[in-house]
Formats: structure tokens, sequence, C-alpha cells
């Protein structure tokens, strides 16, 4: 019998998930052995008409990471869903938006100017824009329409399994690809290299009382490695984001960020944390809640930083 | 996918006149899972009853909505019904289209629309409701009743006669309260204190009841059936079992104190007793007049009772925590008088013959400052000329109290009736709004007051009291003559109104009892239960509850101990189940819901992950909404239930 | 009359607490205090049991406002779930201010079960604000901005 | 400068011009100015409280409305303007039905936010009584003068919160600061009569009369008031006859604003105090400490 075809693209992304798989190092290798790698653009030289040339669900698994904030991004994942039989959203920007869907805080029209007008570096007289379509000598050239709003994939095609992560860490990479090699899968739509407890439960650190008397960053204190960074006032998302990812930002002593998403049972990662942090609120009267409130540093970039687009707003108010 | 069932009330016209059923029923039978709607006009009756009982049979519904007035009023009832026709009470939803639709919206169509959303919001919930168990819970057999006045006093013998243990928590050195103050009652004219004393007596030679006076209640936890109760007691320095009230201490005692029995218009030494028929009859020092304990400045007090007395005295008393367990909690914490200073059109305060109600009571009382004759505060003389202001300071809701002290009218013609007994020649004003006397013998008592000679009932108010060359002069208005009147006169009484006492918003919130606007207890249901307090457990009686006299006060404190006795007569019971509970397998131990609990019904459990106490949870629900990952939900308000409320409105 | 018919009539959500608002609201309607029929309440036990997760979920899916309502500070049923209500409604403001949702939308009042008409009062204020903000409708914002 | 925004109203425009002038001339000197508001109107003078006559609120509420456009304190004078817009201010936040009626009507929507504070409010709250009598050049010494508050300042108390309703002090507090001596009698809170001297005149000598009577007998030698229409009451109840002429024991009645310029040391053109009202003032006053320069 052959080996199942395997195929990774990325739309829009930093190109970190792919690093994760390269980061499988040999493995990838033993792997080579078990899969054909049928499409791969970031690693070896495909060209799109190589992928429209393939018969539909010829692909047996495609790893698609990256948000979708362009016409391009859109078509190419529509193209890989048809191709394959089975699509999986891999890293947290397929998955839920990531990083790049906080650009859902403006719209297309916000981002061109700060990119080409605002920024310092930037000079810009003739207010020269970024155009679909313009005409040189050659002929017409074209590039991807930049959307308003940065959506999921699944905003977009149809996922069978989600892969959280910023990037996803490699030991749960090589488990994930296995999986689809070995078997057996899970039910459609789960969520796979992740834990279903929150960070807290594999958490090492030592708790004693819930409360935050005064909110801190990390930039103005060393943490004590040994306690809970919460209760040293630092905003960790742990509580609401999904373990698995070996808590390795908290072995640096760093806060989670809330990479790996919301639980479960979690209607909304943002809402979540914001209501347990805010709970825990050393406060009683209104000014005092208040001052503890008003020193909370960018709720919607804190809260949100990795699921806007998969949250249950969305994006600020069009 | 359940078989729900929607009934919907007419309450009469009170729905229908404003909510079109028809349309109602309709809509609600087209919603998912809905297998029978039907509208009746008084679900609450019998045929209602019948009628909801009937459909579950023959239609085989496992939930029913109930679309009619608000759940505070029938939701006992509507669930009782199901439950006896085969259902789980907790498969029944309320859905409240009278209060929150039908009576506050004046356009019908709207009132209708909302009315539908509501049922549907109820249709939503109940398809998601799980069946429940009532949690069991053992009940303490023994009551505490706060406030040692007549209320308290009553509520204590009847309970302790019914065979179960009290405490009487009381705040002064003795039981009475005003009662003990007054000089007569209306409108029978006995002595007070003659029919007040032994009843006090009872109460201090009752095996039942354990009186704790120069006490106040510092902490309350549990619930009804279970509370933990705190009560801090002062010392009295004064040994109770060996003190025969013989008065040497006092005699020795070299510190004067305004005497507050007696509204300060006599003196009293710093160890006193209230008055002669205090209970317990025994001495009390009030240390914060005492010239000093902590050191000790004086002593004198202990030398004499050692000298004379039977050597009671010990100084270095200290206080004591009271740790008690109660079935049931009876507030009987009475009135204060509103403070008249504030009332300065009358002058109270800025002029020494401006005086009270109450201290012209103690006046005409025997034992009060002047022996039971009427003499102006300024230079003792008997007054010739008498004004009384009735509703002084009430029924003026811009600026001081919007009620009506309801006695005042009573009392006021009282005293116009004393005053002319004692001052035959005297003159004597009334100025009243209207004269409220309900009640047996009210009416006749007031009119035989009208018709005393020198007597005057003036119908209409005072706009203000001004002194002029030694006279008070008083300018009204007499709204029968349409006239305006001015009279100089010698002494003016303020017939100022009840107020809460100054203490019962502490303990409120220490009951976890409601307060109404006014500070007074909130009672569960103004006309159906007004004996209880909206918190389970939590019985009311006298005027902490409203303004009330005496006749009214007993009856009620008769009232909350047999609503107590009640309470106590069964060694369980049944408590909501719809509680906090925890999904293990959601459950990260994160711990953010530990400290939220206001009952310490939280704990984290061997496996480290969070674990409610069935039996101390109240289902408030802060916890659940803090939890990050979703694992703690509040049975049968889940957050998917939320969800399809939130759904069906915004659809 | 015609610009009455037309007037945008805004959907309010609202979390009334058992002891409390809901009471108060109750006593609105005993007192048959007219209010406007914008608002459809939920009975929570307490305010303290509003996760700010569902006042987003209710903008979310439509509504134009959300009124909270609990007890006055102090006398919570429940001790201080009210307060715990306050603090996340605090943080919960700046967030909303972030997403560009106005302050009038989502509001947090103390109604006491004696307060019948001051319930009326909020509903009708804030009814009206919300009018005059004209509608949320999230959903079809979000998906014209694709 | 500090700057108000400041609503005169119809009386300080016509019959107390000399109200309008001594208060701008005083806040000049206490070191703030006055700034009229744009697009002024009569404030109804009376605020029928009754819920089918709505008519009345109209104008109150366009001017709250249009003041909101420059600021959200506005500053009266008058007693009658002070009590219906702070009222209508009141009512406006109520968001009643009739609110709304009112503001379709006006089509200027206005849902209450304006702070309608007294100029004495200025003078006690925000610029203090302490830097007030620094600022007194020069200190009566002894005039007896009593202060008449009448009702529209203090009532309905509720409302207003203003002072205490029967037992006011804030006009005595400032004249003790600038070196009178207030005296205190009965009358002081009294009604003077108000609009019967339009509607029935002869009912209004006996009611200010008592209050002229009641102020003298106490020792008052001068009256001062903030309200024009309490002016003319108590003035015209001591007129003998329809020739104007006035009588030897005349009670003068002048504003606040009027003392307050002069212990500020302006001029009596300044504060329009005529020669009868300045010999009064003399005569009020302990002959030799006249004008005592610097305390």
């Amino acid at each position: 019998m052959t080996n199942p075809k395997i195929a990774f693209n990325w739309a829009s992304s930093c190109g970190g998930c792919e690093i994760a798989i390269l980061e499988l190092g040999t493995k990838l290798v033993d792997l080579a052995n078990k899969v054909d790698i049928v499409f791969w653009p970031a690693a070896l030289d495909y060209k799109y008409s190589d992928l429209e040339a393939m018969p539909d669900g010829s692909i047996n698994v495609t790893f698609m990471n990256g948000a979708i904030q362009n016409s391009e991004n859109e078509h190419i994942a529509k193209l890989l869903r048809a191709k394959s039989k089975l699509l999986v959203a891999f890293g947290t920007c397929a998955y839920l938006g990531g990083i790049p869907s906080l650009a859902n805080t403006t719209d297309r029209d916000g981002i061109f100017a700060s990119s080409y007008m605002e920024t310092p570096t930037t000079d810009n007289p003739e207010k020269t824009f970024p155009q679909t379509k313009v005409q040189v000598r050659e002929g017409e050239l074209t590039i991807p329409e930049l959307y308003n709003t940065v959506k999921t994939l699944d905003q977009v095609v149809d996922v069978d399994y989600y892969v959280p992560g910023c990037p996803p860490v490699g030991e749960q990479v090589s488990k994930v690809i296995s999986l689809f090699v070995d078997g057996p899968l899970p039910p459609k739509g789960a969520v796979l290299g992740a834990s279903d407890k929150s960070l807290c439960h594999e958490c090492k650190r030592t708790r004693t009382e819930r409360k935050i008397t005064k909110i801190v960053r990390t930039y103005e204190t060393i943490p004590d490695s040994q306690k809970c960074l919460l209760e040293q006032g630092i905003i960790c998302m742990g509580p609401a984001t999904r373990g698995g990812c070996g808590s390795i930002c908290l072995d640096a002593n760093a806060p989670c960020r809330g990479c790996y998403g919301p639980l479960p049972k979690a209607i909304d990662q943002g809402g979540k944390m914001l209501s347990a942090l805010s709970s825990i609120f050393d406060a009683q009267s209104e000014e005092d809640i208040q001052k503890l409130a008003d020193s909370v540093p960018d709720p919607l970039g804190t809260f949100y930083r990795f699921s806007l687009a998969r949250s249950l707003l969305r994006r600020t108010k069009p | 996918m359940k078989r729900v069932g929607v009934f919907v009330c007419h309450c009469g016209l009170n729905i229908a006149g404003n909510v079109n059923i028809k349309e109602v029923v309709e809509k609600a039978g087209k919603q998912q899972d809905v297998v029978f709607a039907v509208d009746h006009k008084y679900l609450c009756s019998e045929p209602g009853q019948t009628l909801i009982k009937d459909s579950i049979r023959q239609h085989n519904l496992d939930a029913i909505v109930v679309a009619a007035c608000s759940p505070a009023m029938h939701e006992a009832t509507f669930k009782t019904i199901a439950q006896l026709s085969g259902l789980n009470r907790y498969n029944c939803e309320i859905a409240n289209i009278r209060e929150q639709s039908s009576w506050v919206h004046d356009d019908p169509g709207k009132a209708t629309a909302k009315a539908h959303i509501t049922v549907h919001q109820g249709i939503e919930k109940v398809r998601l409701n799980e069946p429940l168990q009532p949690v069991t819970v053992p009940v303490t057999r023994k009551v505490l009743v706060i406030g040692g006045g007549i209320a308290g006093i009553r509520a204590a013998l009847d309970v302790a006669n019914g065979g179960y243990q009290v405490y009487l928590v009381e705040k002064s050195g003795t039981i009475g309260g005003r009662m003990a103050q007054l000089s007569e009652t209306f409108p029978t004219l006995d002595c007070s204190t003659c029919i007040l004393g032994p009843l006090m007596v009872e109460v201090f030679r009752h095996p039942n009841i354990k009186l704790l006076r120069l006490s106040k209640v510092e902490e309350v936890k549990g619930y009804i059936g279970n509370f933990k109760v705190k009560v801090r007691q002062e010392p009295a320095y004064v040994d109770e079992a060996k003190c025969n009230a013989c008065g040497e201490c006092a005699k020795a005692c070299p510190a004067q104190v305004p005497n507050e029995f007696d509204f300060g218009l006599t003196w009293r030494k710093a160890i006193y007793t209230p008055f002669a028929q205090a209970v317990p009859p025994a001495y009390v020092l009030d240390a914060k007049n005492c010239l000093g304990l902590l050191p000790q400045a004086c002593g004198e007090c202990k030398k004499a009772c050692d000298k004379f007395g039977t050597s009671c005295i010990d100084l270095d008393a200290w206080p004591r925590i009271h740790e008690l367990e109660v079935g049931a909690i009876i507030v009987s914490t009475g009135y204060e008088l509103y403070d008249a200073a504030k009332l300065t059109e009358y002058g109270y305060g800025t002029f020494p013959d401006v005086m009270t109600s109450m201290e012209f009571e103690r006046m005409l009382s025997a034992s009060g400052p002047t022996t039971g004759e009427i003499k102006r505060p300024s230079d003792g003389q008997t007054p010739k000329e008498i004004v009384f202001i009735q509703c002084a300071g009430q029924r003026e809701p811009e600026t001081a109290l919007p009620y009506c002290s309801k006695i005042c009218c009573m009392y006021t013609a009282r005293h116009a009736m004393m005053f002319r007994h004692k001052v035959p020649e005297g003159q004597a004003y009334v100025f009243y709004m209207d004269i409220r006397a309900g009640g047996k013998g009210y009416e006749e008592f007031v009119k035989r007051c009208q018709e005393e000679k020198g007597l005057l009932y003036l119908r209409g108010r005072v706009a203000k009291v001004y002194e002029e060359n030694g006279k008070l002069i008083v300018k009204g208005v007499d709204t029968l003559s349409g006239k305006t009147v001015q009279i100089n006169a010698d002494l003016v009484v303020l017939a100022v109104g009840m107020v809460p006492s100054s203490e019962s918003h502490e303990l409120a919130s220490k009951l976890k009892a409601s307060l109404d606007a006014n500070g007074f207890f909130s009672e569960a249901h103004p006309k159906l239960r007004p004996l209880e307090s909206p918190t389970a457990g939590i019985f009311l009686a006298g005027a902490g509850q409203s303004p009330k006299d005496i006749p009214e006060t007993v009856a009620q404190a008769s009232g909350a101990a047999g609503k107590a006795l009640g309470l106590l007569s069964s060694p369980t019971l049944e408590r909501e189940p719809t509680i906090a509970h925890v999904v293990g397998e959601l459950c990260s131990g994160c711990s953010i819901c530990v400290p939220l609990c206001p009952y310490d019904a939280l704990s984290l459990n061997a496996e480290k992950l969070a674990e409610v106490s069935e039996a101390l949870c109240e289902g408030c629900g802060t916890c659940i909404a803090s939890c990050p990952s979703g694992a703690l939900t509040l049975r049968n308000l889940t957050d998917e239930q939320m969800v399809a409320m939130i759904e069906a409105i915004v659809e | 009359m015609n610009q009455l018919e037309e007037r945008f009539e805004p959907k309010i959500v609202g979390f009334l607490c058992r002891w409390c608002s809901y009471a108060g609201a109750d006593l609105a309607g005993t007192s048959r205090i007219k209010y406007p029929p914008n608002i459809n309440p939920i009975r929570v036990n307490c305010s303290g049991r509003v996760d700010p997760t569902l006042v987003i979920k209710a903008l979310a899916s439509g509504a134009d406002g959300v009124l909270i309502a609990g007890c006055h500070p102090g006398d919570c049923h429940y001790t201080s779930g009210n307060i715990k209500t306050l603090r996340r409604f605090k943080l919960l403001q700046r967030l909303l201010d972030q997403f560009g949702i106005e302050r009038e939308r989502v509001r947090l009042e103390w109604v006491s079960a004696s307060e019948g008409e001051r319930y009326a009062r909020v509903v009708r204020g804030m009814t009206e604000d919300i009018r005059s903000l004209g509608p949320l409708n999230w959903k079809k914002r979000v998906e014209v901005l694709a | 400068m500090q700057s108000y925004l400041y609503f005169p109203g119809c009386s300080l425009r016509t019959v107390a011009k000399d109200f309008d002038r001594s208060a701008k001339a005083c806040a000049h000197a206490l070191g703030f100015e006055l700034k009229e508001m744009q697009g002024q109107l009569c404030c109804g003078a009376v605020l029928s409280n009754v819920d089918d006559n709505l008519i009345t609120k109209a104008g109150p509420n366009r001017i709250l409305a249009r003041a909101t456009q420059e600021d959200h304190t506005l500053v009266t004078l008058c007693a009658g303007c002070y009590n219906v817009l702070k009222r209508t201010d009141l009512h406006a936040k109520l968001a009643s039905p009739s609110q709304q009626t009112i503001n379709t009507f006006n089509e200027e929507t206005f849902n209450g936010g304006v702070d309608v504070i007294h100029f004495l409010e200025i003078l006690r709250d925000r610029i203090g009584f302490d830097a007030v009598e620094r600022a007194v050049k020069v200190p009566f010494k002894g005039l007896h003068v009593g202060a008449y508050y009448g009702c529209l300042l203090l009532r309905p108390a509720g409302e207003m919160k203003f002072d205490d309703p029967n037992r006011p002090s804030i006009l005595e507090n400032l004249l003790t600061r600038l070196g009178c001596t207030p005296i205190d009698y009965p009358a002081r809170t009294d009604c003077c009569g108000s609009y019967l001297s339009v509607s029935s005149p002869g009912n209004v000598q006996p009611i200010s009369g008592a209050i002229i009577r009641s102020a003298r007998s106490c020792g008052a030698r001068l009256l001062t008031v903030s309200c024009p229409l309490c002016k003319y009451n108590l003035e015209s109840s001591q007129l003998q006859d329809s020739s104007g002429s006035t009588p030897d024991d005349f009670l003068p009645i002048v504003y606040f604003t009027q003392l307050l310029g002069l212990a500020l040391g302006l001029q009596p053109e300044e504060l329009e105090l005529d020669q009868r009202q300045m010999q009064a003032v003399r005569e009020a006053t302990t002959p030799m400490l006249i004008g005592g320069g610097k305390k």
C-alpha cells in the first residue's frame, strides 16, 4: 500500500509553525519514510499550479497554518480543502486568528495608513498605497486583496481538526502527525495536541491566596519563580488557557499569554479570563476597584491576544 | 427531547386586560418541544390547578411553563402541583407576564410581544432543566429573639411556653423597651408598667429563656434551621444572682450622668438601675461614664457594696462572647424617635420649652422627672397654654419622614386629656392633619378628648414656632375656617415620628435581611407574609417592621413566635437544590473560585480539584461567573440555559 | 405620529438579582408604574452570577444594550456578590470601550426591593439613551466589514 | 480669569439692572467673570408642578438645552430664575414621559445635566467666604442689616437643597464677613406676597408689611435681598401713597451684591446705589466708623 499523502501550507502567519515542523529534526526524516509530502511551499519548491493539477481529495491530510487575511489566503484555503480528505487548522492563527487577528482592532484603511503613512520611518509624499491591480509596460500586475477583518481557517472553509499553539510545541507536533499516520482519529472537530485542562493544572508554581492587590507588568519586576504569577500581580492567562504546551513560558519565568486558546467549555477566552481576574481583585470600595481595573494594561490586547478572530465579538466596532 | 406544556393565566383582567392571551398561547405552541399550550382565567384557583394536573397526565408532559404573576407570588404553588402530577418540581418554570408585562406597559401590542418573549425564555430554560431532589438538613430547635421590648418579651414567652429554648438578646441593662417608659396606654388609660411588669418578671423566671442583657449580635452565619450566631455581652460589673438592688453602690458613686430613660430630664449615677421594675433586678455599671476601670480610678461603689451590700461588684469583669446555635431568629428591634432638632421650623433644641411627646410622656409619669407634674423645662412654671403638634416631621416626603407613625393621634389625645386633668385651668390646642383612630375603642376615645372643655382641635399644620418675650409664638393655619392662627403658648409638644432602631441597618446586613426604603425590616409579602423577612428563618415582630401600637405589636409577636414554633416542629427541613456543582473532568484546580464564596462552601479536594459543600452553598452563583474553564455550573441555571434565554430575547 | 411609528425600539437584556432588583421590578408592576417594554429580564439569584462573558454574548447575538441590576452595596443577600459584579463590570467597561461599544449600552445599577420607581426610571433612561445611539446590530456590522 | 456662564433673566435687564451690574462688578473684583449665555429666554418665572400644563416648562428647558452648548454650570442671581431653572433640571433628570413630550415639542432634547447654581453658591462653595473676607477693603462696622430670604431660594427644600429652609444662614454668614452685624428676626423666611402684587395688590401690603415690622422691631436698619420681586413688594408696602413718597422710618432695601460691592471698595456708581440708598447705608452704620479703612 502507498504512504499517506500529506501537505503543509501557510496563510497569514509568521512562519513559526513551519519552524515548529522543521523542529522535528531527524524525526522529520523518519516521517518522510512513512508519508509522502506532496506540497510544502515553505520548505520545498512547489507552485500553485502543481496543486491545481492534483485531483480532488487526493491529499490525505493538509496542515494549514496562518490566519485568513487576504484573497490569496482564502483562495488557497478553498483549493486545499478541495484537494484534501482532511484539513487541519495547524497553529493558533489558523485555529483562533492568532496575533494577526489583532488587526481586527482596525481595518484595511487603518492598516494602510499606519504602514504606509504614519510610521516614523515612512516617507510617502505621493501617498502611494497598494493597489490590487496596476498597469505596467509589460501588462497588468495583480496582488491579493487585503481584508478588513482577519478570519480563522474554519470561518472560510470546513475544518476537520485543530492544533493550537503559537507555535505548537515539538513533541505535540510529532504526536499529532503520527496520529494521522497510525490513528486512531478522534471525532471531527477535536482539538489535538493540547490538554483539556487549563495550564494551572500542570503549573508547578505554588498557590497561597487567590487575590490581586496590584497589577504588575513584567518589566517592572523579577517574579518569584516558585510562586503563582497571578498572585504576584502579573497577568497570567494560564487559568483560561489550555495546557499541553509544557508550560515553557512559566519555566522561563514569563507569564502565559494564552496561545493554546480557550478551554473546551469556555464560551469566550477573553471574557472568561477578564471575569476570573477581576473577581479576585482585592478591593471593596468603588474607587479602589476602579483603580485596579484602570491599571490593567490594554484589556483587549491582553485577554484576546491570540483569539480575537474566534471571540464572540470577533473585531472592534466597524 | 422533552414534552413541554405551557399554561397561560388571564388573572381575571390583570393580564388578559392588557395582553393578548390567545396570541401568547398560539406562539408558545409553536416553540420547540412544546406539545401543549392552553390558557385559563385563574391558574392558581382549584380548577386552574386541576387543569394543569390533568393536562400533565393527558399529554404526558415532563416539563411545564406557567405564564402568570411573579414567581415571588405562586412559584411554590405551581411547583407543588407539578410534583403532585408526577413531575419533578424543578421541571416547572414561571414566566412573569403580570408584574413585568401587563401591569407596566400601556400598549397592549407591546405588552403582548414582551409576554411572548418571557414565555419563550421560560420554555428555553425548562427544556434544559434537570430533575433535582431537595437537600435535607437538620434543624437546631432553638430560637434567638433580638430586642427585649414588649414584642421580644411576648415572642420569647410564647416560644418558651411552646417548649423550646429561647435566647433573648437585649442591648440595654433591662428588658421592657419603650413600653416601660410610657405613663399610661390608650385608650383604656391603664398604667403601662403595671401591665408590662409581670411579663418582664415571667421572662426572668422562665426556665426556657436565657436573657442576655447588655448584648449585641456580632455575627450571623448559616441559614434557616442552622444559624450560628455570635453575641457579644458587655459586663454589668454586678453579679445579677447576688445583687439585691439595695442601691448602696449608687449612693456612693460620685459620677452624675444624664438619665437616658428620662431623655436627659433627670440625672442618674454611673452605677444605676434604669428604673424600679427593671429586669433583671440588678444594678448596672456603665463603664463609659465610670470615673475609670482600667486603671481603677474610684471604686467607691465596690467599697459600699462590700460594706453594706452583698459584695457582688466585680470591677475587673470582661465582655463575653456567646456562640449560639439556633434554628430561627425573631427580630424585634423596635423604634426610636425622629430627631426633632432636624425640624428647624419648630425650634426644638433652640427653645427649651419645645419638647417631644416622649419627653412629655416621662413628665406625665409618676416615676418621671417631675413625679407626674407638668412643668416648663425653662423655668419650672406650670404651663397654661399648651400646643400639641401632630405629624411633626411626618407625612413629609420631601424633607422628613414620608410615612405616618400611626400612634400619634392616639397618644396626643391622651396627652391633651392628661394635661387637662393635671392643669384644669389650662388650655390645650392640638394641630392635626386628620385624625387616624382606627382600632377598638380608639375613635370613641378621641371623641371624648375633642369634647373636653379647654381642649381645641385645629385642623392644619404649624408653619413656624419662635420665641417672643417669654412666649412661644406658634403660627399655623386652621384649614376649616381657612384662617391663619397664632397662639402664644407656654409649652409646645411635638408628636415626632417613629424611626427604626439606629442599629437595624447594621443588624440587617448581618442577618442578610432586607430593609424597606424607610429602614424598617421588609416582610416577605405585605399581605400574605407580614411576619417573615424575605430571608428564610428570620421572623419579624413589632415596630422594627413598621410603626405599630401595643396591641398590634403583641399580636405580631405571638404570630412570629407561632411561625418559629412551626419551623421547629420538624427535626429536619428541605433546602433548594439549585446550587453550584463542579464538573470534575473540566476543573483544573486553578482555585480562583475558592475565596469568592461567602459561605466557605468551596474547597479543593484530594485531587486538588474544586468541590462544593451542598449543605453550605446558597446558590448565589458568584463562583460560577468566575470559573475560567466553565467547570462550575449552577444547577438549572447553567451557562447553556443563560445563553438559550438570551437568544430567546434577542432573536 | 409617523416619526413615532418608525422609532427604533432597542432590545435590552436585563439581568436582575432575585432579592433586590427583580423584587423592585415587581414592585414597579404592583404599583402600576409605567416604563418602556424594551427590556426583558432574566432572573438570577445574585448579580454575582452574571459572567461578563454573558454580557458580551448578549451584545454579540443582537442585543442593543444590557442592564445588570443588583442590591445596593452592603445590602447584598449573599453579603458581597454585588461587589464582585462591580469588579467585573469596571474591567468589562474598559474592554467594551476598546471594542467601541458605547458605555450607555451596558449599565450596572443598584435597585433595591423598595425602589420600583427607580427601576422604571433606569429602564426609561436607558431605553432613551440607546434609542438615540441607534441599533448596535453587531452580527451584521461584522459581516458587512468582512 | 475664571469665567461662569450666567443667565440674568428679564428683571435684571429692566427693573433690577442694579442687581445685575453690581453682581458683575463684585465678580470682577473677586477675580471671576459672569459670561452671559447665548439665546436667552424668559425662564417662565413660575414652574408649574402639574403634569398636564407642560408649556410653562418649555421655556426653561430651552434655556438649559442651549446652555449645555456652552457649559454645564449656569449661574443665576434672581431667586426666581434660580428656583425655576434648578428644578427644571431636576425634573428633566427623571426622564419622565412628560419630559419626552417637552423635548419633542421643543425640538431641543434636554435630559438634565446642567448644574444651576446661585451667585451666593459661587461665593460660598467655589471661592469661599474666607477669600471673600480677605478681599474686603472697606469693612462695615456695626451695620445692623437684616437678611431677607423669602421663599424661592429655599423652597421646596427637598429640591433646592440651598440652605435650611427654616433657619437659613448663608446671607448672615456672608454679611458677617463684610463686617456687618446681621440681625435675626422671625419673618426673614416669610413670603413677601409674590405675584399677588399683580393679581391682588391689596393683599400684599399686610404680608410684606409684617415682614418690615418684624425686621424693624428686631433692630434692622437695612434689609438685603436677592430677588427683585421681594424688593419691589417690601418697598412698595412702605410707600404711603401712589406718589411714591417714603415715610421717615422707611426701611431701605438693597441687593446683597451692592453691600458686597461697597465692602470690596467699589464706588456707589458702579453698584448703581442712588443717593437715598447710600444715605441709608451711612445712617445705618455707626457714624465715626464709616468705611473704617483697612482692617
